[in-house]
């Protein structure tokens, strides 16, 4: 059993599912909530080959913490995240959130606030790649703070 | 005074490039760093009010002084997930 | 990448997360949700030392793949689902939920969809064991059908 | 004609029995089972209204007819997850 909390949060590279899930559940919790984004091969009906992720990589560091620490204060539960930099495949994964908590709604909550969170306060932006070679950044949102809880 | 700005993500393609310095006067802001880049690349202008500017690991406010030598960051719109 | 769907979805032993992520990320999917519920070791005050879960296996084994199928249909995703069956300790996993769709909008609400379902529509009773010996089956809701889309 | 009864979760400690056999009048249902269950044991009367029956890997109705040697299951209420 690995505890997570001294790895970066930002990796090179795809994440690996199994490598953020060998923490032990906590006693007190029954429930187990995981949400990983994957690159898709379609987009606003273009042939996607890939995405590649680029980053701020200070900042986006401190606010993947920041935002763990916000989702374990706020919903009382286990929070972990990560998020991948680089070029990433078809079907490979950009981010991982990992939610331990007492109840299943707590965690869908957790869960759910912790990527939507992500989203729009980490400074992380897609560029996406087309099967016929060009290549785009795609459009954002304007970067959020964390809401503290 | 002399500031360097690193572009990210699609910022970088707004300025033609991925860092550019600015010579401002003393005592300028970041909200004129802005301004200055919105003079000189009009891709940037258009998406000047959805830009925000990191220093360090932290989102900095635009209305704060810049210092000679400081290296600030554009945060375009950011796409994470 | 092992296919699933062969498996029988009501296990004996407690259920190994690892085992039900093996199938590869649709190429049109951009979010997996997973639920995975665990045996606390606490419930309405009382020091809990286990759980037994009895199941009428042929109902049961039918219930979970009718839920999957629902899943799938209702809301476009792919969906896996395991229970376990027999004595679990505390922090060992007694139900997974796997869901590989589009976006994460459905796929939150699918993978809360199968389980709020497999809860209320799959012939399971948990009997809990508590540190100081005693055990007794938990009230449950009277079984529903599970709701085609 | 004869029929057994198989008890489920909880249903078997208000029983007593993991299974029970009841002899019941021809063309009797699934309810007329229940009605002799609740008769017998008063553990089992207090929750009758919330058991459902299952035959093979069904649910089935209680006013269906059952048979000479039919096994029916109690399904008590459930508390999967």
């Amino acid at each position: 059993m690995t505890d997570l909390r001294s790895l970066p949060r930002l990796r090179d590279g795809a994440l690996n599912l199994g490598d953020w899930l060998t923490e032990p559940q906590p006693a007190t919790a029954g429930a187990l909530n995981v949400f990983a984004g994957t690159v898709r091969n379609t987009h606003e009906g273009n042939a996607v080959s890939g995405m590649t992720y680029h980053a701020h990589r200070g900042l986006a560091e401190a606010r993947l913490r920041e935002i763990e620490a916000a989702a374990e204060a706020r919903f009382k539960v286990s929070a972990r995240v990560a998020h991948a930099v680089g070029k990433l495949e078809i079907g490979e994964i950009s981010v991982i959130v990992v939610i331990r908590g007492g109840h299943r709604a707590e965690g869908f909550e957790a869960c759910r606030w912790t990527i939507d969170t992500i989203k729009q306060a980490v400074p992380i932006w897609k560029e996406e790649h087309y099967v016929d070679g060009n290549a785009r950044f795609l459009e954002g949102v304007p970067i959020q703070p964390v809401e503290s809880p | 005074m002399r500031v360097t700005v690193e572009c990210y993500g699609a910022s970088s393609r707004w300025c033609g490039s991925d860092a550019i310095t600015l010579d401002l006067p003393d005592g300028a802001t970041g909200n004129a760093a802005l301004d200055a880049l919105a003079d000189r690349y009009p891709d940037f202008a258009a998406r000047r009010d959805c830009v925000a500017i990191a220093s360090g690991d932290a989102i900095t406010s635009p209305t704060a002084p810049l210092f000679d030598g400081d290296v600030i960051a554009l945060i375009p719109p950011v796409s994470a997930g």
